[in-house]
């Protein structure tokens, strides 16, 4: 083990003045975001429905915020996050990160396809037999023959076939392709570093078979090309004093610590390469309170330390209370309402979010409130309800045209903050319904 | 109509593993060194007669029709004549009558065993770490070690030469008659037709290969029943079972073993396997002639459409068989959807 | 020292006027692992009462679930309870035979868990297993019932036959006027309705099975019934798990984080049936949790735990309004609630101990910011404070009242805070 | 009773206390000394300790795997692989007649009982049963290891290929492993050898080539597994190619299964090798325990020592290294762990 010299270490404040002669704030933008998950079964292996994950979502992050996204399990909270990470491919829709367009529905989709299907099927049989046969010209003297008629063979069968099947091969063979150069195409290093994410399961999300300098190393040596082992020990060292860990932490196993410690070391990795905004996918549901509020407290200076952004997503609205600054509600994969923290606590105006509200547990024994409950479960997002995705469950159906209808629209909600919006239908009397409301789409 | 549904799906699944298979044997029996047309010939033969001889068994032609002459062939049912072991018989005839012994010690010997194994491996877990447990794991350790034809060696030279009470070799005593044929399997035979005497014998020369055989299967059988006994019963539906107030006894016959059960089941499929193959070795020691003497000659002698033939047949039943199994598994799993 | 550990068991009566259902007195279960010697629960005492909640509290690994496990005797293999009495209805549990025990468990104390899916068989129907519980412990009750129903439905066939001869006699005889025949075979029709299934022991379990289900709130529990485990949502395993939990009308319901698995309406949902259910089966619940808030809602009384001991044990109210013991405030003080916005959130410096080696004297003291000089030598005991209001803390012990605060240092402070 | 108790009690501590007073001085010198660096580096103490503290803690955890693989059952396993092996090794000092006599010359005397010339008996040729034996071990495991490494190291290799990759490449390249599955592998290790010859690197090859479907379905069930878990995901966000996170961080968490069977399946395929060469499949310029037992079958009858003995020795190597392969399996695996 070689020992660094420990100093106190600032990591520079940077970015200030650059964040200060910006016009516009917004570092993320997301827009119409749609991921759709394809279920595949039957016995090809066909795809013969998909999951509306996140169905239509957009918003924009500014620097040095905080969002809470809020929802039940299920509800697509985590795919949004994946999606911004380029870990689950994007179906529609577009991510923007300081105006530039990071992420987009492949529309080389198209070029792509004209390109493979322009290269026929017997193109590719020729040049593989004879790329096979010449290579294999030594070995098997004795099939030679055989096996140039063989292709030869399958190639006028192929040319039989109709132009159906064809078309099939080489969208098939599209397909593969596009698998290899999604992996490939790498979503630029450069991006990578400045969106990190902090996972859900402390246990999960290290690898228990790595040290904790090469976990947090590994950002630092993939994407900020820093090689000397020196070098890298320290730059850890200065990392894990920043979650107050300590040196003797470096050469330790993940299953040395405690969860709280472990979403420690899963801060400092994302810490690890400067980044600007982090996703954090429920870091503290899997921690005990004491350690929540060690995690919630070092989070919030971290913030204010190195001017990050940050996506906190949560199904604790305690939680999302104390740390964020605007809120969006999710159910099903789309919005339901987003607002201020102020805007969503005191004036919830989604039943959903009444609901999720009133489930919010109190301290006060004394203070047990009437709460409305819910009936039934979330739906699957495989066939959502038509309309309105909460329509069977709310508790306010009665009260509202169409429901089970119409698509939601975006109400804008007179007299709090300028973005607090509901994703609702109508009341029946209009009159009534109208005052302070306004409607933004369509 | 789900179930039926899934078991074609599951053969539609299975079909091209058996063209695989054909072209594989294909490939490798004309890979082998030596000629099937030496067989064919009297001792002396000229140039003349020997290309004759080649051409009239279509050696002559392009490989490629070669083989898709025997492709659809073996779909016809036609696999071809063998000239080592029987001189001109089609291949059929040969294992119409070699694989109903195989057949016979392959099937008791894998029932035996899954009965015996299960049995013990259930109760090794339920005596974990006594002395149960201790002799089971044990015996069945020293049984996965031990080779069968030296097991078969040993019990033929114990039974039936030292103590003289089991025949050592053969399928029937010398010079005994045989039931007249209809089923092809002589145990069934011999009793359809009454030779009761004939039935006795029979069996009489089954027990060493069957017990050698399922010794072997049994081990394994058993470590795998114990470790996913063993794995059952740390769920946590197990404690939801005593929490109920169940009786230890009702907790591992109904709660657990058809849990336990559904693993093992993979394993037996894949001993199956195993176990036709390990005939051969089986059959060899006791000089059963079956199945697999005759793919033996095949082998030593480059009987192409021998070694084909019988290849071919135990690979349909390894499907089969396991077929059946995954059936079975999905019907005992209801969490598999067809 | 015998001394004082008897003093600690015998106080522990409340001021209340409920009959007392359970007392736990100075439990002990270790787990022989090894690394060492885990001392899971090290000398946990409570009483749970007659129609009431009892919240046991407490982070990961204090051992509240080995509490719970333990009073079923359900530890399993490397865990031993050590010592200890559990006794319910004047019966030491822990001293019965296994077969004795088994007749306890799943009639009179039961017990639901918190992961539904894991919790039920994954190859049997949730109707066989619901049947199993009323099968194990009421099969009397059933044949009593089926005899019962057996004579009724004997009763109603000889009706039908004696309204039969009448209508044959009335062919030959005439006497009987054409409303009185419409009513007659009005009468047979019904019956024979009423009569067509024969009462058996099946359809009875069956019948018993539907309506424990509906009472759980499940809709179309005929069709729940043929159902597998892996076909229902997370909140429906729940309610069969707590559907089997109360088919025998049981005393004492042990539930063991039972939303924790589960989505925030959800829970809302459950903890509302529980709610429900408790009130209308009188049942008394041992609500096992870490949140406080599940506390706050359902419970009447808390028991605090911390690495193996209860520090706390007060009503409800009186805990949530004026927390005692130093770890109980760092506990309630660390969740982020409205009135703490923008503020820092207060945090217990430091980390749960191993329990393998234990901190000497008080486990908390390490973590403590109020610790005394006597902390790290004697351990405290649940001693009364107040009208039903016990502590295991020094800070509240006359004897050690005045012994003189302990100096924490400045760097050992500032380092313990942050992690 | 008790008052004895206490009295013998009481002798003890005060001739402990006898003891520590004649020793303090030696002990604050020693202290002294081993606590130099301490005393003049000021606040290197607490550093060391915890570090000292945690070299402690290793030092256990190794210890705990040594002690759980420390099982009697394990220790016999050892023993006989190890043994085994030294034979193999020392194979010239051990027999008594060497090696060239047995290629070379035939000798009278077949199948003639244990004598004290040769103490186990004679073979078909003459041969010394006993030296045979100790010939046998080496030619095993020189077969058996180099072929079961190839599988192990294609099989991983194309079984972590294809259960990353997912979709077409998965489909296409486990229906090949499924028709090599679906053979029986010792009808198709027959054919393979009929083919390529009857030399060792032909037999080697021919079981390496068998084993690799076996490793790589073994495998993939794995990485399946391990690819959903979030650690592959955060790999990928710190920017980690697939390449790098198939063999640095799946490969290490889903290679314990494989290191366990492949020491059962060492035993495996010395039991194959030894039914292959019992059917006459072998290397003629060998010397091997089946096909020792193959020339003596035919003679159980009346020299049962020629083929007992060889078999005895397969026996013993086999159950040697699945004993070995038991062991590790309940000192490796986790959920054994915490019981």
């Amino acid at each position: 083990m070689t020992i660094v010299e420990e100093q106190s270490i600032e990591i520079p404040k940077k970015r200030e003045k650059e964040a200060n002669s910006k016009r516009d704030n917004v570092i993320l933008r997301v827009e119409n975001m749609k991921t759709y998950y394809p279920i595949i079964g039957g016995f090809f292996k066909r795809r013969i429905g998909e999951v509306k994950a996140v169905d239509g979502v957009s918003f924009k992050l500014h620097r040095r915020e905080t969002i809470g996204l809020v929802g039940e399990s299920g509800c697509g909270k985590t795919t949004i996050a994946n999606t911004i990470l380029n870990l689950v491919p994007i179906t529609k829709g577009r991510v923007y990160y300081k105006g530039k367009v990071i992420l987009k529905s492949t529309e080389t989709k198209e070029v792509l396809k004209e390109i493979l299907s322009s290269i026929t099927f017997s193109t590719i049989m020729d040049s593989v037999s004879y790329f096979f046969i010449a290579k294999m010209k030594k070995l098997l003297e004795k099939l030679e023959i055989e096996l140039f008629h063989l292709f030869q063979k399958l190639k006028i069968i192929i040319s039989y076939f109709p132009e159906k099947i064809r078309e099939k091969i080489s969208n098939f063979l599209y397909r593969t392709a596009k698998r290899y150069f999604r992996s490939k195409s790498s979503f630029k290093n450069k991006i990578r570093r400045n969106i990190q994410m902090v996972f859900q399961d402390p246990d999960a999300s290290l690898n228990p078979r790595m040290k904790i300098v090469d976990i947090i190393g590994e950002p630092l040596k993939l994407l900020k090309n820093i090689t000397g082992r020196r070098k890298l020990r320290k730059r850890v060292l200065e990392l894990l004093n920043v979650v107050s860990l300590k040196r003797e932490h470096l050469d330790r196993y993940p299953h040395e610590f405690s969860g709280g410690q472990k979403q420690r070391i899963i801060i400092a990795r994302a810490l690890a390469c400067d980044p600007e905004i982090i996703i954090l996918d429920e870091p503290t549901s899997a921690l005990d309170v004491s350690v929540q509020a060690q995690i919630l407290n070092l989070l919030k200076n971290l913030q204010k330390r190195f001017d990050l952004s940050y996506i906190f997503i949560t199904h604790d609205l305690s939680v999302v209370h104390h740390i964020a600054d605007r809120i969006k509600v999710m159910y099903l994969g789309k919005f339901v309402e987003e607002g201020t923290v102020d805007d969503i606590f005191n004036n919830p105006s989604h039943p959903y979010t009444k609901a999720l509200l009133s489930a919010r547990p109190t301290f006060d024994p004394t203070l047990r409130r009437e709460r409305i409950i819910l009936e039934g479960d979330v739906p699957s997002p495989i066939n959502p309800p038509a309309g309105c995705p909460f329509n069977p469950r709310c508790q306010e159906k009665d009260k509202h045209i169409g429901c089970g209808i119409d698509e939601p629209r975006k109400i804008k909600i007179e007299g709090d903050s300028e973005e607090h919006f509901i994703f609702c239908l109508p009341f029946i009397e209009e009159k009534k319904s109208y005052k302070g409301w306004q409607f933004i789409s369509d | 109509m789900s179930m039926i549904k899934y078991i074609f799906r599951r053969i539609l699944a299975a079909l091209p593993v058996l063209f695989g298979v054909l072209t594989l044997t294909f490939i490798l029996s004309r890979l082998m060194p030596g000629d099937p047309v030496l067989a064919t010939l009297p001792e002396r033969f000229t140039t003349e007669q020997y290309l004759a001889a080649r051409e009239a068994l279509g050696l002559n032609e392009p490989l490629l029709n070669q083989y898709f002459d025997y492709l659809s062939r073996v779909f016809t049912g036609d696999w071809g004549q063998t000239y080592t072991i029987a001189k001109g018989r089609p291949v059929w005839d040969i294992i119409w009558l070699r694989f109903p012994r195989t057949f016979d010690i392959a099937i008791f010997s894998i029932i035996i065993a899954s009965i015996i194994g299960l049995k013990t491996g259930v109760i090794a877990a339920k005596h974990r770490n006594k002395f149960r447990d201790t002799f089971f794991r044990g015996l069945a350790l020293i049984g996965v070690s031990i080779p069968v034809f030296w097991l078969g060696l040993i019990l033929q030279f114990l039974f039936g030469y030292y103590f003289d009470i089991l025949p050592a070799v053969g399928y029937k005593t010398s010079g005994i008659g045989d039931p007249p044929v209809i089923t092809y399997l002589r145990l069934i035979d011999c009793f359809i037709s009454g030779q009761w005497y004939l039935a006795l014998d029979y069996l009489e020369h089954l027990i060493l290969p069957i017990f050698c055989l399922s010794f072997i299967t049994i081990a394994s059988i058993t470590r795998q029943a114990r470790s996913s006994m063993l794995e059952v019963l740390e769920q946590d539906y197990i404690r939801t079972a005593r929490a109920k107030g169940a009786k230890e006894k009702d907790v591992i016959n109904t709660h657990a073993r058809k849990n336990a059960l559904i693993p093992s089941v993979t394993i037996i499929g894949l001993n199956f396997g195993g176990l036709l193959a390990g005939a051969i070795l089986t059959e060899t020691t006791f000089n059963l002639h079956g199945l697999g003497d005759a793919l033996l000659v095949a082998i030593r002698y480059t009987d192409y459409w021998l070694l084909n033939g019988i290849v071919f047949l135990i690979t349909i039943i390894f499907i089969l068989i396991n077929l059946m199994l995954d059936v079975l598994y999905a019907f005992l799993d209801p969490r598999i959807r067809y | 020292m015998e001394d004082i550990e008897s003093r600690n068991i015998a106080n522990l009566e409340m001021e209340t006027d409920k009959k007392k259902i359970l007392e736990v007195k100075n439990l002990k279960t270790y787990f022989y692992t090894e690394e060492g010697v885990v001392k899971a629960v090290d000398g946990v005492s409570f009483n749970m009462y007659e129609d009431e909640v009892l919240g046991l509290v407490g982070e990961t690994g204090c051992g509240k679930s080995v509490t719970a496990l333990s009073i079923l005797q359900l530890v399993r293999a490397p865990g031993e309870i050590e010592e200890g009495e559990v006794i319910f209805k004047n019966v030491d549990l822990l001293t019965l035979k296994k077969k004795k025990m088994r007749d306890y468990r799943g009639k009179d104390i039961t017990m639901i868990f918190q992961d539904p899916l894991n919790s039920l068989n994954p190859v049997m129907t949730v109707g066989t297993q619901v049947k199993e519980v009323f099968e194990l412990h009421q099969r009397e009750e059933i044949y009593e019932l089926l005899d019962q129903k057996m004579l009724e439905w004997k009763n109603k066939q000889n009706r039908i036959k004696e309204l039969e001869k009448k209508l044959e006699d009335n062919e030959t005889n005439q006497r009987l006027t054409k409303e009185e025949i419409s009513d007659i075979k009005n009468e047979i029709e019904k019956l024979e309705e009423e009569t067509r299934d024969r009462p058996t022991y099946r359809s009875i379990l069956r019948e018993k099975s539907r309506k424990i289900l509906e009472e759980v709130g499940i809709p179309d529990p005929e069709e729940i019934l043929e159902r597998y485990p892996h076909e229902l949502s997370g909140g429906m395993r729940q309610r069969v798990m707590i559907s089997m939990a109360l088919s025998c009308n049981p005393s004492i319901l042990i539930a063991d984080e039972p939303t924790t698995a589960l989505d925030v309406t959800i829970q809302a949902q459950i903890l509302d049936l529980m709610k429900d259910l408790k009130n209308e089966y009188k049942t008394s619940v041992l609500m096992i949790t870490h949140d406080l808030g599940v506390i706050a809602e359902i419970c009447d009384r808390v028991a605090v735990m911390y690495s193996g001991n209860i520090v706390e044990y007060a009503t409800a109210t009186n805990l949530f309004k004026n927390p005692r013991h130093p770890y109980t405030k760092g506990l309630i003080s660390a969740i982020p609630t409205l009135d703490k916005k923008k503020k820092e959130l207060d945090t217990i410096r430091g980390s749960v101990p191993n329990l393998i080696y234990p901190p000497e004297g008080c486990r908390f003291h390490p973590r403590c910011d109020y610790r005394l000089e006597v902390c790290d030598k004697v351990r405290p005991l649940l001693t009364q404070i107040g009208e039903s209001y016990f502590v295991a803390c020094h800070l509240f012990d006359p004897q050690y009242k005045d012994s003189p605060k302990y100096e924490w240092g400045k760097e050992e402070l500032e380092r313990t805070r942050k992690i | 009773m008790r008052t004895k108790m206490k009295q013998n009690t009481i002798e003890k501590k005060i001739s402990e206390e006898k003891e520590s007073k004649e020793n303090t001085f030696k002990r604050i010198v020693n202290w002294f000394i081993s606590n130099l660096k301490f005393l003049f580096i000021p606040f290197s103490r607490y550093e060391t300790l915890v570090e000292k503290e945690y070299d402690y803690e290793k030092t256990i955890s190794k210890r705990l795997f040594i002690r759980r693989l420390k099982s009697p059952l394990t220790m016999i396993g050892i023993l006989i692989v190890f043994s085994i092996v030294t034979i193999a090794v020392f194979q010239d000092w051990l027999t008594l007649y060497p090696r060239e006599w047995f290629i070379n010359q035939v000798y009278s005397g077949a199948f003639d009982p244990p004598s004290a010339k040769y103490p186990l008996g004679q073979t078909d040729l003459g041969y010394d049963v006993f030296s045979r034996l100790i010939f046998g071990a080496r030619t095993s495991l020189t077969i058996a290891l180099p072929a079961i490494l190839f599988s192990v190291v294609f099989g991983v290799i194309i079984g972590i290929i294809a259960a990353y990759y997912s979709g077409p490449l998965d489909a296409i390249i486990m229906r090949i492993m499924d028709i090599m599955m679906a053979f029986p592998a010792l009808i198709l290790a027959m054919v393979l050898i009929n083919i390529f010859g009857q030399k060792m690197e032909y037999i080697m090859l021919a079981y390496g080539l068998l084993g690799i479907p076996f490793y790589a379905r073994l495998i993939r069930g794995s990485v399946l597994q391990a690819k959903s878990l979030p650690y592959v995901d955060s790999a990928r966000v710190a920017g980690a190619s697939n390449l790098r996170i198939m063999f640095r961080h799946i490969l290490p968490n889903v290679i314990q299964p494989i290191i366990i069977s492949f020491t059962f399946d060492i035993g495996g395929i010395i039991l194959s090798l030894a039914g292959l060469s019992f059917l006459g499949f072998h290397d003629p310029t060998l010397i091997e325990w089946g096909f020792d037992i193959n020339k003596a079958a035919g003679r159980i009858a009346d020299a049962p020592w020629a083929s007992f003995w060889p078999g005895i020795m397969i026996v013993i190597t086999v159950l040697g290294f699945m004993l070995v392969g038991d062991g590790l399996r309940d000192a490796l695996d986790p959920r054994l762990k915490n019981l």
